[in-house]
Order: structure tokens, then C-alpha cells, then sequence
């Protein structure tokens, strides 16, 4: 698949078609990937795909000038669809070179599993229903279920919606919806009080440090609310309350953008679950406005259409 | 210097005694991510799983976010009360890069004019240092001179040796606090040797190096190379992690937050990488992405030593195993030109 | 020659916490321009107020308590003492919040912080001042200055600038260094009015036309980054050389003391080892940097 | 601490101008009795209220928001208040999920003829407020 991926992109940059490919390269530290931004056709090489391409890469294309191919997970394409229905980029302007994904490893959850951290571990492989973990030697073998993200165990488009190129052969959504919920269930099974006690304690931990608004393709915002002045609402130090102002509004903002890709609780240095939020605000938006982020790059975005009856039992 | 030692199983020991009447941090993840925070008085689970803190010890001194004073207006105008932090701390496990960090800023906090906040914690605090014994891969110290299993930075500094601590009294400081503690014996030769062939092999544990020969030079003379800065910056999301989070790293900003007729000042975190950081009303010196970025590389390895004659960086590996993009630092420096690119 | 051997690193300390301000009251507002105001301030504390020194040049933390704190520099001269003056265009959250300020209203100040104009240096010699828009604040401190020890100085030109005639500030201080017979002052704006005398044009354009003098000159800059980085090399045209020519820099800045980190210039810190700097000091980054 | 029965609620009243406003004016000039317990705010529309406006009252302490505007279909600008409808649902139910409960927080449409309604909604709202209590949720190291 690699090679495949590696000559397609190098076909359009020597033909001319792009300008920038954007994929991913392998990352420094062991079960790593890193974002590849590139014009140069020798860096093509190095153009990875394996079940460590966490980044949303998504993100870059409002970024890097010109025409760019850019390498696309199901997730990702639907990133890329709703910045095309958010008049962000221009479709014709991209070529999206599509790779079918059979979910991607999360690092912490094999740490977790196995009680070592990722430089302890020796190899991870992903083969088919098992994930095999070498450490130390020794072999452990982890339900595939128990070790992916918990965002590709219900991944509903693990095939790319909309592509240039497609490398490989398509795969078909066979995970589960109810998978990967057991958090948000749980909250919802709380009291209102204990569910704020819950947020309270974990956005006490926040440090402001924006990773989560920084890798997210559907934050595009060329200035953020929080950093408004005039009104200042919410206080640029990271005291609880306003760290969840913070992520409630986010949370809004990129409703009807938000694929729940789960980048922002991936990167997030101090391990809040933002995906229990992130995923929250994209079943609310399915249920009460039967919409889904980045399935449809005709459609108008969510918050700027509406239906004439809707929301009836709420607003009366 | 004469040596002591304590068994493992005794840390608990010498904790309780010492939280009698100081207040004691050690390495915790209580609050969902690893950082110094006050010991509960009975685990020392710590000893196993510590290998380094997220948030770096840098946090005891320069918190995330602290109050400067507080203000309230009367009929006769305003009035400023401070509430200064005096308690008397010790931080336990701080490891050798962190509390080199430590030296490294405090020129800035105690540079002409000095920060009453940062360094009434300083003077409070008596840090104990622990040797690491399993190096992250991400960690390069010893291309920064700093050893994993050794310190000078530090009051106390304790040496891993299987089922003791090897302890150096480092201060006076240090060595008061051990004096009336009954777990901490005199050390043997044998335990001298054992703790010399510890710090030795865990310094040869740290793989990644990092060539900092000319580093300053050589950024001197790229710094107007906007192609390469660009192409470095390409696939940094401009977050704060890396700098948030960086144990050299001591920028601050300062607000004010209002209820009725009283507030307080406060003053927190901030970031280079932040486009806002820099952000003035009519412009913004550094609102390029590639801008910022060379501002922190050349600030930690350039600008710093030219001020203070030693590289803002402990070789700690934070912003490497953090960073959300795998942006490598040594990766970076690495690939910095050694000549100066001809002028466009 | 470099200006950290040149200027002063004056420093006011009070006891104590050196970021809790002292609270001073506000005691006249001069509207200058539509969105520049002058405050003229006074310490609350009266043995503060006989004790407390600064020079040209130097700038302060003024802070509205629950709005936060900002910098200025202080455009009053310590030649004409009595109180604390600062021009302050309404630019953003502290400064809006002060303008909506009355007399008697108490702010938070500190400082004075950074170092000085280098009067000393100056002395005998012939002075270009150059200013543009609200840059005239901080020149306005030294040119008073030199004004009042007028014998000790040569040939004084002052060329200022503004966007319109209504944007000019200090306009009755201009006045009266326009009717000072030892002063060469010319005023321009981009775009005149029908009662506009002076000149039309940008100042470093009408600089090149006046061409003042290198010969035993120092000039001394101050306005909008963008003119700043066009004047230089109009002086330099000039035959100034980097020495000879003095700026005072403004950047975002939050401690005032070289400690918050983000009003460098390479590893010059505006706040620290400035605001006042020579051509030679900062010309390596000036142009990518400010 | 708080006595239920004099304790009263703060609710703070997003009102469009062109309806909801004028309805409230009309259950006051028509001396509708009503709870004084809603400090209004007039807004041009309905889509003018940012989800922030509404955690910002909370976070100020108030214990209620409502927000009013015109009836569906009846926008002065054809489309605000169905673009308001969408956000202001996910907010609402967004916050549930947080933990903010339902009560805090009422959208409603009021024409300006309809001041028995506006008055019944600011009723209605009130006493459940008075159930769930004060809004202590941003309470706690400095609100």
C-alpha cells in the first residue's frame, strides 16, 4: 500500500498537479508518526501509512499555499468535506489521495494494558481481530477492540467519503455504533451535580495550553473567542471555570464541523476525556438535527440552515 | 563529602517525619496527570511508576497560575493586599533535569530586579533530588551536560541502588533535614562504588543526542533564513505544549479579574507559540507561525546563552513525547544549516 | 559606543513586592487628539510624591485594578516636576477602560522601568528629533528636557508627523516650540486640510528634503514601527551613522522587567536593556523582527 | 443558609426587540402580575444570542437565562430565530449533559401580543428555579 501511496504522490508532484503533498512520515519516537508537509519529490520516500497515523491532517490545508494532495483516513476526508462546505478551501484545489482505514492503535490504552510505557515496548502489530505486543520478549495478545481508539471502534466511514485516489480496496463499516461509549454512558448515568463535579475536577487540571483548538481542522476561527478583549469573557488564566467556558463553546462552535476524530483528547498533555464531550455534541447534532459532519459536501452547514419545524419540545 | 543511605522501604518513614512539619510534594498522578503535588502521607507507590512528571517541578516555584494580590475599593479608593505563599516545602523525586532547569531560571527571577513570588518559594523549598533509573527515549540531558543520576542542583541528592537510596548531603541546607532522621544511615564504600556504577550505566541508557557544538553560531547565522524557518515550522500547530510545559521555559502573562468592587491579580502560563503572546494593537511582531517558532529554538539555545551563558534547555524530552505533531527539537537542531545560506 | 554605556539604568525601588503598583490619582485629562488623551497623574502616598524620581525615556505599568495593566511611556519631562504625565491612545483593553476614566479616578502604577535617553551623550551636540503620530509622547520628555538646559545643546530640529492635522498631538506645545527661535520645528501630515500650513507627505520623505546635518548630530527616533524602518535609512542616506542615531521601541509587555519573556529583539529585551536602543544595537533585526 | 421561601431566583432575559420585548411590556402595561425576578436585556433578534451570552450569565451567578424571540416563522429578519432555535437547543442540551440543570436555562417564543404568556413563562421559569436552588456551579476559588 505504501508503494502504491508513494508513486501516486509523486506522480502529481512531477506532473504538477500539486503543489504541497501533505501525508505523514515516520515519527522519532518508537509507534510514532509525524505530519509530512512537502514540495520536494525526494521526501516522498519517506511517506508512511500504518496504524500510527493519528494526526488530522486535515488541519494544514488552510495552512499551506497552492494546490495540494493530501493523504486522507475516512476520518480525515470528512474533515477535508467539511472545510469544503465551510468555503475554507476549494475543492478543486485538493486532491485527496484516500487510504481505507482498518482502525489506528491507541498508544496509551496498550501502555495501559500492558503496564509499560511506548519506548518499553518493543513491537505492536495489529492483525486482524488480535493486536500482537512484544516486551521484553514476551508476547501479549490484546483484543483488537481493546486496543484501538476508541473512535474507530465505531467508525462509521472507515473508507474515505470523497477522494481523488483511492489506494487499496475500500473497507466496509463493521464496528459497532454502541462501541468505544461506555464514558459518555457512564456520565449520562450520573446526577446533573456529580457529571459537573466530574468536569469541574478535570478542567481544574487544564493548563491552557490550546493543543486541543490547535489540531483541530473544524477550529479555524482566525480569532478565537478567548482571546477577545473586548468583552473579555473568559480570563486568559486556566482556572476551572473558565477552562470549561472554554471547551463548552468550542464544543458549540465546531458542532455540525466536529467529526469526533478525537484529536483533541489524543493530544491533550494533562489527559482530559474531550471525547466524551466530542462525541456527546456530535450524537446531539445526529439525533436532534439529523446531521452528520463531513458526509455531504453539498450540504450548507449545519448552524447557518435549519428546518421549519425543529428543537419543538425544547423551545415552546 | 561522606555519604548516607536509606532503604527504599523507609521512605515512608523519612516522608512522616519530614511532613510533620513541612509540607511535603512528591511525584503523583491524583489529579489524572503526573506532577508534584502533596503527599498523602502514606504512598510511595511513586518509587515504582515515576520515571518523569508531565508537568515539570517548575510548577512548586512558577505555578500554572497564582495570585499576584488582591484588590478592593472603599469610600477612601483602593487598597492592595498581597498573601504571601511563606510555606516551608519539600519537593522529593525532583529529577536531575528539572532541577538543572531550576538554576537555569533563576537568573531571570532573580536578575536586577527580583521576583518576590519565585523566589520566596525558592528560598522555602529544599529539593531533593532522585536518580532516574530508566530514561525516556525521548530524553537527551547528557548531550546538555546533565547526568540522569546525578545533581549538584539539588539539597539532597538520592542515587537509586537497588534496595536503598545512596544520599548526598549537596547543602546545609540538605543536611539539616537529615540530621534528626533515624532511617538514614551511614553509607559503606561498597555503596559509594554501587551508586558510581549506577550513575554511570543509566547516563549510558539516554540514546538520543543531540550535537549542541556551534549551536548558537550556527543559529545566529541562519536566523534571517526564512525558508528553512518555514519549512521547520511547517507542521507545528502552534500550541503551548511544548513550552507550557518545558521545564526552562518561565513566560508569564498577567491578569486582573474583577467581582464587584474587588479582584485579584493573577498572573499565569504563557506561550511564544501563541500568536496573541506578542500581539499588539496595530501589530503583531511575530504573527507568522515560523516566526514564532525560531523565536523559541533561538531563544532556548541563542538568545539565552548570549544572556546567561547556558542553553535554556535540559535535554528533559517533554516537548518531544508530548508534542502533538512529533515536532523533534533534535531533529531540528540537527538539521540547522552550518553555513549561511547565500542572500536572496 | 553602545547605549547600555551611554544611558542610565535608573531605577526607583519602593519596599517590597516590586509588582504591586502604587496607586496614583489622575488630576487633569488633556484631549489631544480624537483617540489620544494626555493624563496628568499624581501619587496618592505624599512622601512618594517628593521621593520618587525617573528620566527621559523611561516608562511605567499604569493599571486599572479589575482591567489588567499596560505600558507606557511617560511623556512628561523630570525637569518640570510636580506630576507624572502619559499620552495614551485608545487602542485596547486598558486603554479604552482608561479613557472612560474621569479626574480624581485611581490607577495602579509602576515603574519608572528601562533605561534613558542618553542626555549625557547629546550634550553639545546638534538634535534631530523625529517623531510620527503618539510617538511624539516619549520625545516629548526629552525634547522638554533639553529645552529647559537649552544653553548645553547645539542645533535642534524636530520634524513630527501625523496621519491628519487633527491627529496631531501636544498641538499646543507645538505651538510654542514653533515661536522658539532656537527650534527648527516642521510639522507634516499625509493628507492636509484647507487651513493646513505645514507640510504634506510621510515623515521620513519630508526628512530626506530637510536633510538636517550628520556633522555633530544625534537623532533620535520614535513612531510607528513602519516609520521607524523606513527613517533609518534616510538618516543613513543622511551620512548618520548607526551610533548616531537613538530609538525608543515599544512591544507588548506585561512585567516591565525582563521577566514575562515576550518583548525581545533577538536577545534584547525592550523592557530590560531598553526601550532605548542605537541603530547598531538592534539593526540586525529591526528589519525582521520589529 | 437559604431559606427556600424568601430565597428569590436572578434570571436574566435575552429579549428580542421586535416581539418578546414588546410582550413584555404589554404584561406590564396590562398589569399582568408576574415574578420581578427577570432583569431584561433587549437584543435586535433571537440569532443575535451567543451561547456564550448564556454561560456568561450563568457564570455572573445568575441562576436563570431566558431567551425569547419571535415566533417561528415570524423573524423581522426572515431566518434569525430559526438559526437561533438550532444553537440554542444544542446548548441546552449540551449543558445538560454537563451537568447544568434544564431549569437554568428556557428558550421560548412570545409574539409582542402575547404578554399572558410572557408572563406565565417568567412564572413557570421562576418556580423551578426555586426547586433546583441558587446557581452555585462556578462557585468556588473565586466566581
Amino acid at each position: 500500500m505504501e508503494q502504491e501511496l508513494r508513486k501516486e504522490a509523486r506522480k502529481l508532484l512531477e506532473e504538477g498537479k500539486v503543489d504541497y503533498i501533505i501525508g505523514f512520515a515516520p515519527g522519532s519516537l518508537k509507534f510514532s508518526t509525524t505530519p509530512l508537509i512537502t514540495e520536494e519529490k525526494e521526501e516522498i520516500a519517506s511517506l508512511v501509512i500504518n496504524s500510527f497515523v493519528v494526526n488530522n491532517l486535515a488541519k494544514f490545508l488552510t495552512e499551506v499555499p497552492g494546490r495540494i494532495g493530501i493523504v486522507a483516513k475516512g476520518c480525515d476526508s470528512r474533515s477535508i468535506v467539511s472545510l469544503i462546505q465551510d468555503n475554507r478551501i476549494a475543492r478543486e484545489n485538493v486532491i485527496i489521495i484516500g487510504v481505507p482505514c482498518s482502525g489506528l492503535i491507541d498508544i496509551v490504552k496498550v501502555e495501559k494494558l500492558v503496564g509499560k510505557d511506548r519506548d518499553e515496548i518493543d513491537d505492536i502489530a495489529l492483525q486482524g481481530e488480535k493486536v500482537a505486543v512484544t516486551v521484553g520478549g514476551g508476547k501479549t495478545e490484546l483484543p483488537t477492540k481493546e486496543a484501538l481508539f476508541d473512535n474507530c471502534l465505531s467508525c462509521e466511514f472507515p473508507t474515505p467519503q470523497e477522494y481523488d485516489i483511492l489506494i487499496g480496496e475500500p473497507i466496509n463499516a463493521t464496528c459497532n455504533r454502541e462501541l468505544g461509549q461506555e464514558k459518555m454512558k457512564e456520565l449520562e448515568g450520573m446526577t446533573p451535580e456529580r457529571r459537573w463535579e466530574f468536569w469541574k475536577h478535570q478542567f481544574s487540571r487544564c493548563i491552557m495550553c490550546y493543543a486541543c483548538r490547535q489540531v483541530c481542522p473544524a477550529c479555524f476561527c482566525e480569532q478565537c473567542f478567548v482571546e477577545e478583549t473586548e468583552p473579555q469573557w473568559v480570563l486568559p488564566v486556566p482556572k476551572w471555570q473558565d477552562n470549561l467556558i472554554f471547551q463548552v463553546i468550542r464544543n458549540i462552535h465546531v458542532a455540525g464541523r466536529c467529526t469526533d476524530c478525537g484529536e483533541c483528547e489524543r493530544v491533550c498533555p494533562v489527559n482530559i476525556p474531550l471525547r466524551s464531550l466530542t462525541k456527546k455534541m456530535y450524537g446531539l447534532v445526529n439525533e436532534m438535527l439529523n446531521y452528520k459532519a463531513g458526509t455531504d459536501k453539498n450540504a450548507p452547514p449545519l448552524m447557518t440552515a435549519y428546518e421549519h419545524e425543529e428543537a419543538k419540545d425544547l423551545i415552546r | 563529602m561522606t555519604t548516607k543511605k536509606i532503604s527504599k522501604k523507609d521512605i515512608g518513614k523519612l516522608l512522616e517525619g519530614w511532613s510533620r512539619e513541612l509540607t511535603v510534594f512528591v511525584p503523583s498522578k491524583d489529579k489524572g496527570v503526573t506532577e508534584m503535588a502533596k503527599w498523602d502521607g502514606k504512598d510511595t507507590g511513586f518509587l515504582e511508576w515515576y520515571r518523569n512528571t508531565v508537568i515539570p517541578a517548575k510548577s512548586s516555584f512558577l505555578p500554572a497560575m497564582e495570585k499576584m494580590f488582591s484588590f478592593q475599593k472603599n469610600n477612601d479608593g483602593y487598597h492592595l493586599e498581597l498573601s504571601p505563599d511563606q510555606q516551608k516545602r519539600i519537593v522529593f523525586g525532583i529529577r536531575p533535569c528539572d532541577a538543572r532547569a531550576m538554576v537555569i531560571i533563576d537568573k531571570v527571577f532573580t536578575d536586577s530586579y527580583e521576583d518576590p513570588y519565585y523566589v520566596s518559594k525558592r528560598k522555602n523549598t529544599v529539593l531533593i533530588g532522585l536518580s532516574c533509573t530508566n530514561p525516556y527515549d525521548s530524553c537527551f540531558c547528557t548531550s546538555l551536560g546533565v547526568k540522569p543520576a546525578e545533581s549538584a542542583d539539588v539539597d539532597l541528592m538520592f542515587t537509586d541502588i537497588e534496595d536503598e537510596f545512596l544520599i548526598e548531603e549537596i547543602t546545609d541546607k540538605g543536611k539539616e533535614l537529615l540530621a534528626a532522621a533515624s532511617v538514614v544511615k551511614k553509607a559503606t564504600k561498597a555503596d559509594d562504588a554501587k551508586a558510581k556504577t549506577e550513575k554511570a550505566a543509566v547516563s549510558a541508557m539516554v540514546i538520543r543526542k543531540l550535537d549542541i557544538e556551534d549551536i548558537s553560531e550556527k543559529l545566529q547565522a541562519c536566523f534571517t533564513d526564512k525558508d528553512y524557518w518555514e519549512k521547520v515550522a511547517a507542521k507545528c500547530v502552534s500550541c503551548g505544549v511544548c513550552t507550557l510545559l518545558c521545564p526552562t521555559c518561565y513566560c508569564f502573562d498577567i491578569c486582573d479579574e474583577l467581582s464587584k468592587k474587588q479582584g485579584t491579580r493573577y498572573r499565569s502560563w504563557d506561550s511564544c507559540g501563541f500568536s496573541i503572546y506578542t500581539q499588539m494593537p496595530m501589530e503583531n511582531p511575530r504573527e507568522a507561525k515560523w516566526r514564532r517558532v525560531r523565536q523559541k529554538v533561538c531563544h532556548k539555545y541563542e538568545f539565552y546563552p548570549m544572556n546567561s551563558e547556558v542553553i535554556a534547555c535540559t535535554g528533559c524530552g517533554r516537548c518531544i513525547r508530548l508534542c502533538p505533531v512529533n515536532w523533534d527539537i533534535t531533529q531540528i537542531l540537527a538539521s540547522v544549516p552550518a553555513e549561511q545560506p547565500a542572500k536572496k | 559606543m553602545s547605549v547600555t554605556d551611554i544611558c542610565h539604568r535608573k531605577k526607583f525601588l519602593a519596599q517590597g513586592n516590586i509588582y504591586l503598583p502604587h496607586i496614583v490619582v489622575i488630576d487633569k485629562i488633556v484631549e489631544e487628539t480624537p483617540s489620544v488623551r494626555t493624563f496628568h497623574f499624581n501619587f496618592k502616598d505624599e512622601k512618594l510624591r517628593k521621593r520618587f524620581t525617573f528620566e527621559s525615556g523611561q516608562f511605567a505599568e499604569l493599571s486599572i485594578f479589575g482591567v489588567g495593566e499596560a505600558t507606557f511611556c511617560i511623556s512628561s519631562s523630570p525637569t518640570r516636576n510636580g506630576h507624572l504625565e502619559c499620552a495614551i491612545n485608545r487602542v485596547g483593553l486598558v486603554t479604552n477602560a482608561l479613557h472612560r476614566l474621569g479626574v480624581g479616578a485611581e490607577i495602579g502604577f509602576r515603574g519608572p522601568y528601562g533605561n534613558t535617553f542618553p542626555l549625557e551623550l547629546m550634550q553639545g551636540k546638534n538634535l534631530v528629533f523625529i517623531g510620527g503620530g503618539i510617538g511624539l509622547a516619549p520625545l516629548r520628555s526629552i525634547i522638554w528636557n533639553v529645552l529647559d538646559n537649552r544653553d548645553k545643546y547645539g542645533k535642534i530640529d524636530i520634524i513630527y508627523g501625523a496621519r491628519s492635522p487633527a491627529d496631531l498631538c501636544f498641538k499646543y506645545e507645538l505651538a510654542s516650540w514653533s515661536q522658539d527661535k532656537s527650534v527648527n520645528l516642521v510639522t507634516t501630515v499625509d493628507k492636509g486640510d484647507k487651513n493646513w500650513t505645514g507640510k504634506e507627505g510621510f515623515v521620513p520623505t519630508v526628512l530626506e528634503q530637510i536633510a538636517p546635518s550628520a556633522k555633530n548630530a544625534v537623532a533620535i527616533v520614535c513612531g510607528p514601527p513602519i516609520m521607524i524602518r523606513f527613517t533609518f535609512p534616510v538618516l543613513e542616506k543622511l551620512g548618520f551613522i548607526p551610533e548616531q542615531m537613538i530609538t525608543t521601541l515599544e512591544k507588548r509587555m506585561k512585567c516591565g522587567i525582563g521577566k514575562c519573556g515576550r518583548c525581545n529583539i533577538g536577545n534584547l529585551y525592550v523592557c530590560r536593556d531598553g526601550p532605548v536602543f542605537t541603530y547598531a544595537q538592534i539593526r540586525n533585526f529591526i528589519s525582521d523582527e520589529y | 443558609m437559604e431559606h427556600k421561601s424568601e430565597w428569590e431566583p436572578r434570571i436574566v432575559g435575552f429579549l428580542c426587540k421586535w416581539c418578546s420585548y414588546a410582550g413584555a411590556d404589554l404584561a406590564g402595561t396590562s398589569r399582568k402580575k408576574y415574578p420581578a425576578n427577570v432583569r431584561i436585556l433587549k437584543v435586535p433578534c433571537s440569532g443575535r444570542v451567543d451561547p456564550l451570552l448564556i454561560l456568561k450569565g450563568l457564570r455572573l451567578g445568575f441562576d436563570g437565562v431566558v431567551v425569547s424571540g419571535c415566533h417561528p416563522g415570524d423573524c423581522h429578519y426572515q431566518t434569525g430565530n430559526y438559526r437561533a432555535r438550532r444553537r440554542i437547543a444544542l446548548t441546552k442540551k449540551f449543558l445538560e449533559y454537563m451537568g447544568v440543570p434544564e431549569e437554568r436555562i428556557q428558550a421560548t417564543w412570545v409574539s409582542a401580543s402575547e404578554g399572558d404568556k410572557f408572563a406565565q413563562v417568567v412564572a413557570g421559569v421562576t418556580k423551578g428555579l426555586k426547586e433546583v436552588g441558587s446557581n452555585k456551579l462556578f462557585a468556588g476559588n473565586g466566581q
